[in-house]
This record gives structure tokens, C-alpha cells and sequence, in this order.
């Protein structure tokens, strides 16, 4: 199995997640995360102080899914997640070697 | 004094609409507190007790970083009992004891000889007990202003300590000698004032002691580690605003019912400080707007409290006009304090109480003597006449007074129990090092 | 007039109790203000400030996702500032200064003429001053309660800009139609009113045309980006409350105190107020659990609200048990307004100002002419026959003043200097991008 | 009565001064309400709704997990409009109908033949109108007392419905016997009272009710799941702070407001309330740092309530240096029921009602038969002999009503629409499953 | 050495946590995520606009083990978070080829 | 390419990330983890309950880099988190077998 990893704008989430229900993956599992890179932050002023804010909010998707969708899910994803502006995110994937779904004990592929 | 005639009688009620002595003195049928006054003078004490709590514990509570909320919070509830405990004891009485010039006596050491109908002792109609708790208000929040400076940084038990000290080396002589009838300042009511100066509802007692206090504490503390290299916004500008808000409320207690009764001069305060702080709040954010980039809520909440110092001498001595006059100086003067003034000397006065507490309320004894008005406030007549000079010998001496003192109290502490924590729990934050809790626990 | 007789002394004194006019007029030996009821006046005045700062901002800022808070706040702060300005300069004289039915006059800019111890220009007993505060602090809230229709989307500039215009064109007018002497809508104070309607404490003035401007403000700005596509919960139900609670207390201030006095008519007016909310808040969220499911806290608040708006213009002329009967109006057709009507016409009143401050203030200018009692104030004997056209000509002037300005002064800014951020901004969230500021810093 | 000749009428006039009965009766040309005295009840009113929305639902939201932060906010929004409907329907013609020594009758249902200008229900000088909402405010606050002990594990549909039942089995009933001049217990108004005890402001009326009603309460209902083995902790000291702060300012209207009036007895409840909850919340501080080591936010938050329950009963009667006496016991007793006590006997009382307004109800209510004062409060001289014994006999009536009654009821609530949630919905938290919404939605 | 990332559901971390030290095994890494798949939301309310929460709170457990512990550790947490209703959760299992004890530099199962 | 995924002290994070700025790694992606080992927690209090907090706030931080560059960026980590104390966290080092750039589909070492 692979787990692909997806580094996204936050306000792409909702489109991120139904283009991937059109591949009939219907599990996922999201986190929020704090980006840094090129994509530039803004500036707070609080009274004498002033800083930059450069790690912008993102969200992670983790999908974990057979072989032979990952190439499916990655393109999905890339798709629905991009604006063409700098920030858009990444993915990555890897390799999972094992996936077990707690409620059944159920294994590969059957698990996710 | 026999009974009183009718005139006599009707004369001493006149004196109760009109806020001034009973005619018929001891014998009157009306010795009692008068309602209309001291209804208000029973909610301004209340107002100015939600100004500590829990709006200044919300205005710097937001302001620090989350990990250090609670000591913030702690600090405000730690005070008020340590206060009002010494305010029972003797505070009251060592501030409004006739004692000396400088500082009243034991007469009134646990409330001694005082009454539940008795009058007098702050005004004609408002009941003795209820003004020794108007003035503990003041007495409370005092010291917790000083606070904001050294915030994130100083130990619980120091800031105890610190304060059962402070309060007798500097408050308790302060309130004595600008509101006592014998006090060394009170222009007003003590013909024998060796400076006639005139502060109407603490510019002085109040904003310059703590002001100053907290310059010279947070100097001594040292900066917070890190600072000036990592950011430490303000962790909940939402509460930042909420203190403002309950400060501005709470200050028409503060000022308004310094007139000591629902009259004339309660009417002018209110007013003045109405129109000071908006209009501060206003300006300040506008400043900030041209030379910043962006009107912040931080920056309207800056200008209000800094425009609630200013006017505080003076909201029962000037006009409205003057105090809109006022707001302008208010809503620029403390924000070049807190923006250029406080970069270039480099000391981390946190909060910015002295920004804008010492700044403004210096502004504020200064601009009183300027706008008082005896068209407002018939006391200022005789003393207008020399007044602006008073008013710089009175800042003077409260500079002096809290500087020096502060800065004896504070080594005292340091080589007592100490002042900070170390490093790993001033990294770790105060709430769960000092008080074993954390602000928000929300997973 | 002589000084006057010892009887006429006693008149006046009773007239202080009573709160009527001093018999003995100018000899009066108790001119000032009358300490009870200018206690009262100066409670109600800080009472309402409290509704706006910090009561509505938490109210509205509850609302709007976490990423607009700071924008809701500083637009009630904004506001605060930029009005009171505005009324010291010329907004009480436009106001309340004779002009003509329509606007007043010059007269009082920058208070000229007005002075501590004034009685008269409000009512017998409190301080003109006070008077002036007490209407400022309506005149604060009202555009402040517009920008609900408008959150999350508008740009701060433009809410400064569309404020300044407004007050011109539908406030200051508006008050003084419905509440100065020589008003053409003041029925109670005017004799020669063109519209002899009644309106208690602000139904008209505050209510209806904030809900109605909020209306067309907000059709004209258009729904904001993901309108009925993306979730846009309130990301805090606890400041909601808490909004609530502040604006639920703060409204005795802003209801009894219109009696202008701590009489039997404030009396009325705190007692219909109390039931009126209480009882509403409880028929929404029945009305919930009966038709969704489940009562939320949402409900309760946003039923306490629509029954201080429907009870505003009738709460010192009917009786308790009518206002229990309104508060079965005010918890059923808000609700109906908001939960169905909003969707069906498919504007996005993002805070439903319209659902709760138009139609509820409608709602209750009408029922306030069903309900007048001539047996719970006397000024509404001479005026009942007729009251319920006078009422709906009331409205209709309101509803039509308030949408034409609205628009206009809309477009005008909108051609000017823009009423929408850019969707990028929009999309970040207008506290970094207007204030530069975030609401929260919890790590 | 004719009409009341000149002597006659400065008498009624200062009457209202020293808030006695007007010796011209009837004839009286100042019928109405006093100004003073009114605006300070109706500013108690507020202060007391205040302590309710939100003051309450802030302490008690705050120290529940943030899952059922709403379900208390709900709890308090829901009380406060069905209590208000059954106050205005019979609720206080229950309790302050002539009746008998038990309970009222229903002359007053619906307000029945009450008036805007009507006085002397309650005290000589204040409406009837407010008279009715102050003690509304106390029938409100009480039930939402009891929902602290059954937190995060109760459904909103059964807190209705004990709630409904509870008013009439022990709060009309207990309000009627304590405060009515028919009252059973009511020993400064009824000479015939069978019980000759004191309560000044709800000592037993409220607190103990509440708290030992939370007691059995808790117990029936059983602990939370997971209790003793998950943490709980308060999900937002701040809110708790928050929340304290505005019960500590809004106490002053329900103790001094207990006064009926700003006098001479008022000024010395609000004095004894400033002080007794300031010491106590030092004094908890204080005993947690000896015994465990820190003190902490909620320690000294904990001791101000405890502070203000104690005094409550005694408000009124004692000396300010009394009042400091019970501050060191009400900082003590409690904290030791809340640390100790319950661990012992292991029932799951979630925000400590019983452990502070059992507690501290019951040692209030003792500690005023010991420290009444006649010098403080004419009415005690009267009753000081055999005070002491009356008190107990009090505090053992309103615990067997309040247990007995509770029982009953609970059980009945129990096998009829069931008391707890489901085991998931418990697990999932109560704002979602009862109300359909999320306290805070910050990302 | 492997890397074990469990998907549970909340209120199962103590136990699975307690499960996993009878192993000895006395580090773990923790976050907050919000998951989606086969369990139903729950319906929010706010006046006019309703809407499903989909994304329901879950805890992500992360722990590296060496080879030889990977099967006991996942059975001792599958065992620990099972409650056998719809949405338990995952067990994801994949390679981390190197661990660093940050502290002492120590590396491989030493690290761990 | 390689994903390190370093567990350290948040008051390390800037340092953290400067140091990788030093090798010309400009972009990574952190979250709020929460770590259990041997590190002692602290104990609250409230009122009669008392309880220790034993899962401590850390910061995750996780970066893909060319295999090359993976020693590199590892030994800078641990050089800037480190203080020495117990808790001072974790690096683990896994291979990522693609990567894409949303904004332009890049993809492999090209994407990061
Ligand atoms: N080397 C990396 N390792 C892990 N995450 C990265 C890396 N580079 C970028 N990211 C993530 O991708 C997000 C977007 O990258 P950025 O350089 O800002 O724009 P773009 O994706 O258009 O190149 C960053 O905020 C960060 O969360
Ligand atoms: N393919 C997947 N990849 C990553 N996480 C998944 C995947 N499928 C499910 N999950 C996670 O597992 C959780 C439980 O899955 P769900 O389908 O709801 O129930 P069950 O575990 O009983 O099948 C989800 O909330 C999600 O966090
Ligand atoms: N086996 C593990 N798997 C994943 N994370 C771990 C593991 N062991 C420790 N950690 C993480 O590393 C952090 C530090 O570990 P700890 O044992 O406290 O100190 P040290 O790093 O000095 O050994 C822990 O808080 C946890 O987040």
C-alpha cells in the first residue's frame, strides 16, 4: 500500500476530499499543520513590536490507499488542490507495509 | 443644637439635592446617608472593583502569552485579598487618619469607631463605610497596574511581597497626602497643603506611582528571556478588548464617583471621561493607521485606557471641549512612549504600564493644571493661581517618592525570596510553575 | 420670581421625588440635578456604553469565524470613537437642538452653552450632560448593530466611511424626529407632530433603522465568498453568551433609563424589559426543539435579544403581562424571519441584523400600539385613539428614510474608496489584513 | 387622612431619607417611589441577573471539559426565561402572597393588581414592580446553583423538569417561610413565626437549598463516567476567573441590595460582602499553599465564592470586623469539604456545589446567630436571645425540605423521562448531543 | 526499526498508551487529527444554516519500535483500541531505516 | 529523497529551522505533537483533584530532502535542538519514493 501525504491550502480541503470520494476513497485522515517555505507570511504589529508570521496555516491529508490508486489519488489531489500560486503545498509518497482496521483485525487492502 | 425649625429642616433636605452640609449639623432629622449619592457612590465602588476584576486581570491577561495567563489572574485575586486584608487593618486608616502631612495614624485601625450610619468622613452624604470601600478600590488596583510590566517574569511570592511593602512606603502615604484633610498635596481641602495641587481622581496616587513603580521594577527585574529576539504577542486580543471595555465602564466609577455624590460635578466627570477615552481611542488608532499601516484593536484599546489616565486629574475640574482637547494629547503622546520611546531605552516594560500609566498620568497632572477650570468646579478658583507649578512640584515629588522607594523595595525582595523564576520555569510558563494550572485545557 | 415660601420649597423638594418640575421654577433652591434620579441616569448611560463595549462586539464577535473577530471588535471600538466625536461637534445639536421637525439645529455644538449643574434639556432632574451621554450611547450602538449584516466582508475604511455618512442622514435626524420636542414623529413632547407615534426607548431610532439599512447594506455588498457552500459556524458560542448576558443587563440601562428618572415609569419599563427577554429567549428555543430538533444556545440568545428589540418601544407604556404576550411575538416571528424568510430570499444577512433588529424592531413599534396603556403612563391617554396608524405612518417613514439613504450612502462609498476587500483578503481573514492582528495566539 | 399639613410633609420627605415608613400614610404626597432607594434596587436587580447571565454560566462553564461548556450555558439561558414565566404566572404570589406560614396564595398571579407606582410590597420606598424582579433574580440564580453538582452528565430536558417541580416544592415554599411577613421562618417581620431566625440575603433561601439539593442530587444521578480515573480538569480558568469576578461585583446587589434601600444597612452589607470574600479567597489561597504546595487560581476563586456564601445570612447584621472573622472560617471549612470531605464519601459533586453553598450556607447561617449585631441592625436586638438555637433550628428545616423534596422529585424525573444521557452521547459531550452546537470552532 | 502510526479514537489513548508500556515501551508521539471514513458526524444548528460535521475527532498515536516488537506492539494496540463500532481506527505499519536520540546522538534501537 | 521527522523542544523550533536555512532547505512543515518518554511531566491541581500531565507539548517538524542531503540536514537538527536535558526528542529518517510540487506538478527533487 502507499501512503500518499498532501500538504494543502486549507480552504482546498473540501475539494480535496470530494475528488477523492469520486475515486471511491472514502477514508482519510487530516491534521493541521504550520507551513514554511516559499510562499511569504504577513506582519503583526503589536504596539512597539512587530514581527512576521512566515509559517502560514496548511492542512495534511493522509491517505493510505492499494497500489495500484495511488497514481489515481496523487493526480485527484494535485487537481482539486491547486490555485496556481505560490503555497499550493506538496505531496509525498511512501510505502506502507501493513494496515490493520482495529474494529475487524482485517488486513491489507481490505483494511483501508 | 436644639431640634431643628422647619426652615431648618427644609434646608437640610435642600442640602441633600444640593450635595452640601446639613445646615442643622449634629441635631438634623437626616444624619443618615442620602440615597441619591450614596446609591451612587455604592455603585461607583462597584464599578471600580470590576475594573480589577476582572477587567484589568482581561486587559493583561490577553496580552501575555498563553503560559503566563493565569499568573496575570492570580496576581489581580492575590491583591485584592492582601489589600483589602491590610486596608481593614490599619491602610485606611494610616491613608485618611489626620495623623501628619505625610501620613494618617491607627484612629481607624480596624475600622475602629466607625458606623453604618455614619457620614462624613469622605463627603457630606455618602455613608464612612461606603467611602473606605470606594477607596479600596483604588488601593486594590493600584499595585495590580504596576504588574503588567514585569508580566511573564516575576514570581508569584515577590509580587506578594513586593506589594504588602509598597503599599505602606508609598500608596498609603500618597492617598494620604493628596486626599487627606491634612494632606502635604490636597490643595482642595487642606488650606495648609504644603504644594496646592489639585487630582481629581488619581492621576497622581494612582497612574504615576504605579507608572513609575513599574519603570523601575521591570528595570531591575531585567527583560523577559528572549526578548526582543522571539515575538510574544499578545495571546487573546478578544480579552484585550473585553478589559477595555469593563475599564471604561468601570472608570465612570473611578472618576464619576470621585465627586463623591450623584451631582453636578459626578456629571462633568462622566462627561469628560466619556468623550476623553472615545476620542483617545480614536486618535491612537489613527496614528497608528498613517505611521503603521493599520488602525489596530490593540491601538483603540491603548487610546482608551491611555485617554481614562489623562483625563482621571482633571474629569471633575474641565470642560468637555477641554477634555476632547485632551484626548488628542492622550491618543498621541503615550503611543510615541510606547512605540519609539520604549525601543530606544531597550527596557521591557511588557504591558507598557509605564507607557502608558506613568507617561499618561504625568500628561494628565501636567494638562490639569493647565484646562482646570473654577467655571467647572469651584474649588479651582482660589488655587488656580500658580496652579500649573503646583502640579510639577506634586509630579515631582510622586516621581521621587515611587522611584526611589520602589527601587529600595525591590532589592529587598531580591535578596529575600528573590524576584524571578529560573530560566526552565520562566520557559515553562508561570501558570503551571507558580499555580499548578493551565489557562485553557481545550482537547 | 422672589425666593420662595417655605411651602413652595417643600413642592419642589416632592417635585424631586416625584420627578415633576420644580414648581417654583428658576427660584428653585435646588436646581441642580436631583441626586436619584441623576444616579440613575448617570447607572443607565455606563449600562449602555456596556451593551456596545464589550456586550455587542461579543455578541457579533462570537459569531464570525475566528479569522474576523478582530474586525468585529475594532468596528465597534471605531465606531465608539468616531461618533462620540461627532456628537460633541455637532451630532447632539442635530439632534436635540429646536431646528425644525425634521433636524435640529447648531445651537449646542461643542455642548456651547451647557454647563455641569444644567437641568432641564432631558428631563426635570438629570444633568443635561448626562442627558447628552445617555443619548450618545444610543447613537453608538446603532450603526454598530448595521455591521452584523456585513461581517466577515466589509472593509474597515468602509465601515469608518458609511458610519460617518449615516449619522448624518438617518441618525441625527431620526432622534430628533421621534425625540425632540419640536420633532415630527415625537407625539408624546410635541403637539404639532405630524406623526403622533410613540416609541419608547428606540424602536424606530435604533432598531428599525439599523435592521433596515443592515438589509439593503448588505444586499448591495453581496454574500460573502462560499455563501451557503462552505460552513461558516460562529467559532465561539461562549462569547455569544456572554455578548448576550452584557447585552440583556445592559438594556435596563438602555429601556428604563429612557424614563429619565428612577420613577414609576422606569420601574415599569426594567419590569417589562426583564419578562419580555426572559420569556422570549425560552419561546425560540422551544420553538427549535419543536421544529429542528433540539433548543441550542443560539436560540436562547438570539430569542433574549429579538425580546429586548420588540419590548424597546413599549416598555414604559404597557403592562407586564403584555410583554409576556409580546415575548411570545418576539420568540415566533424573529425566528420565522431568520430561519426560513432569510433563505428563502437568499440575501446574506450574515448575523441577521435584519431578522432580529428590522423585523423585531417592526414588530414591536406595532405591538407597541396594540398594547399602550393609558393606566401605565399618562402621556399615552391623549395619543391611543389613533396610535396604531400613527405607529404604521411611523414605520413607514423609518423603513423609507432608512433603505434610500442606506443605498445611497452605499454606493457612494462603494464607487469611492470600495466596500469589499479582495477575495485573497476576504479568504485570509480581515484581522490580519485590515488590523493586522490575530484574535488568538493559543500555542 | 386629609392633607397632610407642612410638619407632615417634611417628615414624609425625610422619610425617604432615612428610609422609614411616610408617617402622613395615605395621604402622602410623595405615594411614589423614592429615587434613591429605587435606583439602587433596580441597580441591584441588575447586579444580581448579572451574577446569572453570565456571571454563573462562566464559573461553572468554565470548570467543566469543553464538551459541555455549552450544555451549562444552556442550563442558565433556560432557567432564567422558565423560571421568569412561572415568577410572573404564580411563582411570586407563592412566595410573597399573604397564605399562610408556609407558602403564599395566588393574589398576585399575573401580577394581579399590582402598579407602576405602587410601593411598600417590599420596603417603604421602592416599587413594587422591582421589588418583584430583585427577588426574581434569586429564584433564578438558585436552581441554576444546584446544575454545577450534576455537570457534564445531566439532559437538558431533565433540568427543566426538576427545575419546574423543584420551584414549587422548595424554593416558593422556603422564599415564602424566610422573607414573607407571614413566613414561618421570618423572624424580623413576623412576630407569630415559629421559627424566629435571621437570614439577611438567602443564606438558607438560596445556598443551602441549592447546595444540599446538589448533594442528593449528585448522588442519585451517580458520577460521571471515567470520575476518579480520567482527568477532568476545567477547560478554561479564565472563564472561571472571569466568571468569579462578576459574581463577586454582582453579590453587591444581591446582599446590599437585600437592604431595600441605599442606607445606612445597605452601606454595611456591602462592606461586609467586600471584605468577608476578598480575605477568604486569600485565606483558600493560602491554606492550598501550605497544604499543597500552590496556591492557585482557583483556590483563591473558590474562597471568594465561599466568602460571599458565608456573609450572605449575615450581610447585614455583622460588623466589618466580624465579617473578617468569617472570612478566615468560610476560607477554611469549605476548602476542606471540597479537598477532603469529598474524596471520603466519593459522590461526584462536579463543581463543588455542595462543598461551597452547602457548606458555606450552613456555616453562614450559624456564624450569623453568632456575630448578629444590634448595634449593627435594629431588627436583632429583639431576637438576639435564643438566636442561636432559632438558626439551627432553621438550617435543620431547610436541609430535611431540601433533601426529602429533591429525592422525591429526582426519582420521579428519573422513571419518567430518565435523568442521564446515553453512555455515547456522555462520552461525545453534551453541547452536540442536547443542543446541536460546538463551544469554541477556532480553526 | 518500524514505524507504528495507530489512527484510534479518543478516549482510547490512555489505554492503548497503558498497553503499550506493559510492553516497555516508554515513548510515543501523540497528535490531535480529525478523521473521516465509514463513522457518521454528528448535525450542527445555527440558526438558518445546518450542517454535518464529517471530520470527527481522532488521535494519532506515532511509534518507532525495533523489528523484532512491531507485531506485539499492533497487536497490544489493536487490542486496546478495539470497541468494535464503526470507526475504531487504523494501525498504519512502515520502515524508518535510521532513529537519533537527539539528546545523546545515540542512534538505531538504542535511539528508541 | 528522504523525510526526516524531527520530535523537539517547541523553544527550539526557530534555531531548528535557521540551521536548515543554513544548508539552503527552505521549506518544511511543522505541527503541535505531544510527546510521552522518559521526560517527567508536571502535576496540576484542581481543588480536591490532582492529576500529572504527562504528555508534553513538542514540536514535530518534517522535511523531504534529496538522499544527499539527508546526513546533512539530520546533523543539523540535532545540533540545534539539543540541550542536553532529558526530552530533548527524536529524529527519524524514512524514505519518501515521490514527491510533487501542486503549484507546477514538478515532481522528485525538483518538487522541494
Ligand atoms: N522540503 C519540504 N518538506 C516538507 N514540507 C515542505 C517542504 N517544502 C515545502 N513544504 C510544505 O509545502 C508548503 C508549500 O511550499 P511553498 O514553498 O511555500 O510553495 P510551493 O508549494 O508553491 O512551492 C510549505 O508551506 C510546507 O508546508
Ligand atoms: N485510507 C485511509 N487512510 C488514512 N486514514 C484512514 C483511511 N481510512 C480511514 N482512516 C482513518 O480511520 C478512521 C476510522 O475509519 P472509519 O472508516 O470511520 O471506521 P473503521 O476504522 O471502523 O473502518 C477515520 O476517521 C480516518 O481517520
Ligand atoms: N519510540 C518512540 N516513538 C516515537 N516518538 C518517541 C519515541 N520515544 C520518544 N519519542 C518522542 O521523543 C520525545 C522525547 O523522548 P524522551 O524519552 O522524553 O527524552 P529523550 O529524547 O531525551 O530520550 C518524547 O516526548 C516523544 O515525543
Amino acid at each position: 500500500m502507499k501512503k500518499i501525504e498532501a500538504i494543502i491550502k486549507p480552504f482546498k480541503l473540501e475539494e480535496v476530499k470530494d475528488s477523492l470520494a469520486d475515486l471511491g476513497i472514502e477514508g482519510m485522515t487530516v491534521s493541521e499543520v504550520k507551513g514554511f517555505g516559499r510562499q511569504k507570511g504577513h506582519t503583526e504589529i503589536y504596539r512597539g513590536s512587530e514581527y512576521t508570521v512566515d509559517f502560514l496555516p496548511k492542512i495534511k491529508i493522509e491517505v493510505v490507499v492499494a497500489d495500484e490508486l495511488a497514481e489515481k489519488a496523487t493526480g485527484a489531489i494535485v487537481k482539486a488542490a491547486k490555485t496556481g500560486k505560490i503555497g499550493d503545498g506538496k505531496v509525498f509518497i511512501s510505502t506502507v507495509e501493513e494496515a490493520i482496521r482495529i474494529r475487524t483485525d482485517e488486513t491489507g487492502d481490505k483494511a483501508i | 443644637a436644639g431640634s431643628p425649625t422647619l426652615e431648618q429642616r427644609i434646608e437640610d433636605l435642600e442640602a441633600y439635592i444640593n450635595n452640601v452640609d446639613r445646615p442643622s449639623g449634629d441635631a438634623s432629622k437626616i444624619k443618615a446617608p442620602g440615597p441619591g449619592h450614596n446609591a451612587w457612590q455604592m455603585v461607583s465602588t462597584a464599578l471600580v472593583l470590576f475594573m480589577t476584576l476582572p477587567g484589568l486581570a482581561l486587559f493583561y491577561g490577553g496580552l501575555v502569552r498563553a503560559k503566563n495567563v493565569l499568573s496575570i489572574l492570580a496576581m489581580c485575586l492575590g491583591i485584592t485579598g492582601l489589600v483589602s486584608f491590610l486596608w481593614w487593618l490599619c491602610g485606611y486608616s494610616l491613608s485618611f487618619g489626620s495623623g501628619n502631612p505625610f501620613i494618617g495614624d491607627l484612629s481607624y485601625a480596624m475600622f475602629k469607631g466607625m458606623t453604618p450610619g455614619g457620614v462624613g468622613a469622605g463627603y457630606w452624604w455618602i455613608s464612612d463605610y461606603i467611602w473606605a470601600m470606594f477607596q479600596l478600590t483604588f488601593a486594590i488596583i493600584t499595585p495590580a497596574l504596576i504588574f503588567g510590566a514585569t508580566a511573564e517574569r516575576m514570581k508569584f511570592s515577590a509580587v506578594m511581597l513586593f506589594t504588602a511593602l509598597w503599599m505602606f512606603v508609598v500608596y498609603f502615604p500618597m492617598a494620604h497626602m493628596v486626599w487627606s484633610t491634612t494632606g502635604f498635596m490636597c490643595g482642595p481641602l487642606n488650606a495648609d497643603a504644603g504644594i496646592k495641587a489639585i487630582d481629581f481622581a488619581g492621576g497622581t496616587v494612582v497612574h504615576m506611582t504605579s507608572g513609575w513603580s513599574a519603570l523601575i521594577l521591570c528595570m531591575i527585574l531585567g527583560p523577559r528571556m528572549g526578548f526582543g529576539k522571539v515575538p510574544m504577542p499578545p495571546h487573546s486580543m478578544v480579552l484585550v478588548m473585553v478589559g477595555t471595555g469593563m475599564l471604561y465602564v468601570g472608570w465612570f466609577g473611578f472618576n464619576a464617583g470621585s465627586a463623591l455624590g450623584a451631582d453636578a460635578i459626578a456629571s462633568n466627570a462622566f462627561t469628560t471621561t466619556f468623550l476623553c477615552a472615545a476620542i483617545a481611542g480614536l486618535v491612537w488608532a489613527l496614528a497608528e493607521w498613517m505611521l503603521r499601516g493599520k488602525p489596530s484593536v490593540l491601538g483603540f484599546c491603548s487610546g482608551i485606557v491611555a485617554g481614562l489616565v489623562v483625563i482621571t486629574p482633571a474629569a471633575g475640574f474641565v470642560t468637555p471641549t477641554s477634555a476632547v482637547i485632551m484626548a488628542f494629547a492622550a491618543g498621541i503622546i503615550p503611543f510615541i512612549a510606547v512605540m519609539y520611546l520604549k525601543k530606544m531605552l531597550g527596557y521591557d516594560d511588557a504591558l507598557d504600564t509605564f507607557g502608558v500609566h506613568g507617561v499618561g498620568g504625568t500628561l494628565g497632572a501636567i494638562l490639569t493644571g493647565v484646562f482646570a477650570d473654577p467655571a467647572v468646579n469651584s474649588v479651582v478658583g482660589p488655587l488656580k493661581e500658580g496652579l500649573l507649578a503646583a502640579q510639577f512640584k506634586a509630579i515631582g515629588l510622586t516621581v521621587v517618592l515611587s522611584v526611589v522607594a520602589t527601587a529600595v523595595i525591590a532589592f529587598i525582595v531580591k535578596f529575600t525570596i528573590g524576584l524571578r523564576p529560573s530560566q526552565d520555569a520562566e520557559r515553562e510558563g508561570l501558570d503551571t510553575v507558580d499555580h499548578g494550572e493551565e489557562g485553557y485545557i481545550l482537547e
